[in-house]
C-alpha cells in the first residue's frame, strides 16, 4: 500500500452515513474508493452537482457531467445538479459534513495554507477558502513533509486560507488533531514511532500517554 | 417569437475593451461558437469575469491565447499556464476571487443587492483592502456587486421566446450571469419551440435574454 | 366606460413592446385586458411566475397557479416558474420594466404611500416596497381623492412605501407626471377641465401651457 | 431509500414555542397535512415565517384560528382578517417584513451569509433601528439572516431519497425554506422512485430534508 492510498483510507473511516462530502483535487479524491461498505455518502462537487460517481466507460463520457477538476464523472441514481450560487450556498451556508482538501502548510492553530506559494506561479483559490469557511468538518490529507521540510509548522509562513481551525490532519506519519490548546497527536502511522513523527514535525505536538497506530479499516469491516 | 442571430453578428455587437460574463467551469458549459467569433474578429481589451480560463484551445482558454483578453477577474488560473505566463509577462491582468464569492457577488449584481456579506476570505490575503462589517457580533466580509456590459451564456435547450434550460454541471455561473449584465446572448445546444420546455424547467426566463444565437449550420 | 376602465386603458398605452410588467391587486389588474394589439407584453406575478394569462374556464383552475392574490391563472405557451428569491431579484435587480400599483397618496416629491393607514387594520407592504425601489418604471392607478379628500398631496401624511420618486400619476381627473422641480400636469381626463383638477388637487401642480385630454387608445389603434 | 412518517409524528418532532418556516403563498403551496396535524395536537406558542397567514381555514390561516400562532414574520396579513383580530387582540404578534427582503433574508440565513444589503425599505418604517451601509456611494439597508428550528415545505414529487420538486406557482418560499432551518420535514403530492426525478429537475436536494411524509391513506 502506498502512502497516498493509507491516508485515503484513514480519511475514509471519518466519513459518517447520510453525510454530505466534498473532495478535493488530487490526494482526497481517492477518499471516495474506500468508503466503508453499507455507509451512504453523498459526494458534492462544487460545480454543480450531489450524488456523483467513478468515470464512465470510455466512450460513454458525457460533456456536460464533470468534476471540479474537469474529469468525467457518473451520476448515481437520486443525484441533484444546481448551479454556482446553490453549491456554495451550500458549502458556505453549513450543509456541507465535510471536505477533504490537500494542504501546504497546517500551524499550531490548526490554520491550513493550501492556495498560495507566493514567488511561484499562482492558480487561485478556486472554491477552497469557502470549503474551509463553511463546511461543518475540515479534514486535510497530506504528505507530512516535502522535500525534507515538515508541513505542519509552528506559525503558516504561506498565505492562510481561512482564518478558521480545522479539524483533523491525516499525513503519511500521524492523525493530528489541532484543538484550542495545541496540536494532538491522536495516532501515528503503522510502524512509525512517535519519537519519529516528533522528529518530522516542525510544530510542538501534544502527546498524550498512548498513541496508537493509525486503523486503516473499520474493526468490524477489516481491510478488504 | 424572437429571431436568433450568428456568431459573427453577436461577435460585432460587442466592442473591443467590453466586460464579459462568460459561463463555464474549466470549459464546461462555455459558449464556445461564441467565443471562436470574438476570436475570429480580433478582439482586443476584454475584460473576462469567470470562473477560470480553462484550459488552452479550449474556452476561455481560446481567447487568452488570442490576446483577447486584458483583464481576468477569476476563482483561479490553474488549469491554464498560457494564463499564468501572460500575468508573470504583464500581458494581462487576473485579479482572484474565492469561487463562492465570485458567484454570490454576481448573483448580488443581478439582484439589485448592495454586496455580499460573507465569511469567506476573513483573515486571508483575499480581505485586503475590504471593509468588515459586524452583524450580532460576527464578523463578515463586505465584497462588492459585480455586473458586466455583456453575459455570454451556454445553454441546453432555447425556446423562440429564448428560455433558457442547463445541463448538470454544464450549468454552473450561466444562470446568474444572465441576471448581471447589460447585453445577454445566448447560444443553445438545442433550440426547441415555444411552449415545448415547461414552465418549471426554464431556469432563464426569455425576457433576460437580448440575444441569442441561431442553430449552428 | 366607469372611470377604473378609464383609467386602466389610459395606464395601458404606457405599455412597451417585450416588456416585463408587474401589475398589483386591484384596479391595476384591469390593466391586461386593454393592451394595445399588436405589443408582446410579459406580465409578471411575484409570486413566482412570467407569462401568465386570465383566469381559466370554470373546472379547469390549477390549485398550483395563481397570481398574487390567490386568483386562477393560466399559463401562457413560454411561460416561466420560479420560487420568491428569483421572482424579487427580477424586481429589485431592475428586470422589471414597469409596475402598476394603487396609491393611497402622492406627495410633492413624488413619494407614493400606499400600504398603511395608522390606526387603522395593517395589512402589511407585502411586495409594494420591492416592485416601489426595483422596477424601471413606477405607474400608480389611482381615484383623484377619496371621500372629498384629494389623494395627491403636498406632503405625505401617510407612511411612504418608498423613498424612490414614482414616474407616473393617472387618476380619473389627470395624469400627473412627478418631476425634480415637483409635478407636472401632463394630461386632463375627457371633459375635465384644467381649473377643475387643480381645485380637487391638494398639491401644487406645475400647469404647462397646453394640457390636452387623456387619449385612450393610440392614434394608430382606435379604441375598440 | 429512506423511510417516511407520518403527519402526526411530524407534529410531535414540533415541540411547543418552536420557530416554522412554512412555504406558501396566500395558501397557495403550503404543507396541508403537517398543519392540519399541528392543530390536531394542539401545537402551541410557535413563531411563524411565512409570506403571509394565507385566509381563514386554508395552510397557515388553520393554525392561527387555532390558536397555535404566537408570533409572525410575513409581509402581509391583509388576506386573513383573523391574523389582523388576534394581533389588534394582543394575543398574536406581527412582524412585516418585505417580501423581497423576507426572501432573501431566509436565503441568507441557509446560505451562510451575514445579512442582505437591500435598497428595499430605505426611508420607510422598515428602515427603522437597522443599519445603513453605503456601497459605492450608495446607501443600502442591512437586514439580517432569518432561521428556524423547522421549515415545513409543500413538494410535488419527492423521491425515497428526499429530492424534491415544486410546481409553478406553488414553488414561492418553499426552496429557500430548505436551506433555512435545522429540520426540514416536507410533503409531497407524490412520492416517485429513486432516480426518476432527473437531476436538473431536482429543486431540493434531499441531503437537505430531514424527514417526509409518508403517502397520504
Amino acid at each position: 500500500m502506498d502512502t497516498r492510498e493509507m491516508i485515503a483510507r484513514r480519511v475514509a473511516l471519518e466519513l459518517r452515513d447520510r453525510s454530505l462530502v466534498n473532495l478535493g483535487i488530487g490526494l482526497p479524491t481517492l477518499v471516495a474508493r474506500f468508503v466503508p461498505p453499507g455507509l451512504r455518502v453523498a459526494f458534492q462537487s462544487e460545480n454543480g452537482i450531489i450524488g456523483f460517481g467513478a468515470r464512465p466507460p470510455e466512450g460513454m463520457e458525457d460533456p456536460n457531467l464533470t468534476d471540479a477538476g474537469g474529469g468525467f464523472i457518473t451520476a448515481d441514481p437520486g443525484a441533484a445538479s444546481f448551479d454556482s450560487a446553490m453549491s456554495f450556498a451550500l458549502i458556505r451556508g453549513g450543509h456541507l459534513d465535510m471536505t477533504v482538501l490537500g494542504g501546504l502548510q497546517v500551524d499550531e492553530a490548526g490554520r491550513l495554507a493550501n492556495w498560495l506559494v507566493p514567488g511561484k506561479l499562482v492558480p487561485g483559490m478556486g472554491g477552497a477558502m469557502d470549503l474551509v469557511t463553511g463546511a461543518r468538518r475540515v479534514v486535510v490529507a497530506m504528505q507530512h513533509a516535502a522535500r525534507g521540510e515538515s508541513k505542519i509548522v509552528r506559525r503558516l509562513t504561506l498565505p492562510p486560507t481561512s482564518a478558521r481551525r480545522i479539524d483533523l490532519v491525516v499525513t503519511d506519519l500521524a492523525v493530528i488533531e489541532p484543538r484550542p490548546e495545541g496540536l494532538l497527536l491522536r495516532e501515528r502511522a503503522p510502524g512509525v514511532t512517535v519519537e519519529a513523527v516528533l522528529a518530522a514535525t516542525e510544530a510542538t505536538l501534544i502527546v498524550p500517554g498512548e498513541v496508537p497506530e493509525m486503523p486503516l479499516a473499520r474493526p468490524d469491516r477489516p481491510l478488504a | 417569437m424572437r429571431k436568433g442571430i450568428t456568431a459573427a453578428e453577436a461577435a460585432a455587437l460587442i466592442p473591443d475593451g467590453a466586460s464579459l460574463m462568460i459561463g463555464g467551469f474549466v470549459g464546461v458549459g462555455s459558449p464556445e461558437r461564441i467565443i471562436d467569433a470574438l476570436v475570429a474578429r480580433g478582439a482586443r481589451g476584454l475584460t473576462v469575469i469567470a470562473n477560470d480560463t480553462a484550459r488552452p484551445g479550449i474556452g476561455i482558454g481560446k481567447l487568452v491565447e488570442a490576446g483577447c483578453v486584458a483583464r481576468a477577474i477569476v476563482s483561479h488560473i490553474g488549469t491554464n499556464p498560457v494564463t499564468q505566463q501572460k500575468m508573470l509577462a504583464g500581458e494581462m491582468a487576473v485579479e482572484l476571487v474565492p469561487q463562492g464569492t465570485l458567484a454570490e457577488r454576481i448573483r448580488a449584481g443581478g439582484a439589485g443587492l448592495g454586496g455580499v456579506l460573507t465569511p469567506t476570505g476573513l483573515g486571508t490575503l483575499a480581505a485586503e483592502g475590504k471593509p468588515v462589517i459586524e452583524v450580532d457580533g460576527r464578523p463578515f466580509l463586505l465584497e462588492r456587486p459585480l455586473r458586466a456590459g455583456f453575459a455570454l451564456l451556454h445553454a441546453q435547450e432555447a425556446d423562440h421566446e429564448f428560455n433558457l434550460t442547463y445541463r448538470l454541471t454544464a450549468t454552473n455561473f450561466n444562470p446568474v450571469m444572465a441576471m448581471a449584465a447589460d447585453c445577454v446572448i445566448a447560444e443553445a445546444v438545442e433550440i426547441v419551440p415555444v411552449g415545448v420546455i415547461p414552465p418549471d424547467a426554464v431556469r432563464t426566463p426569455g425576457i433576460l435574454v437580448h440575444h441569442l444565437l441561431e442553430r449552428a449550420h
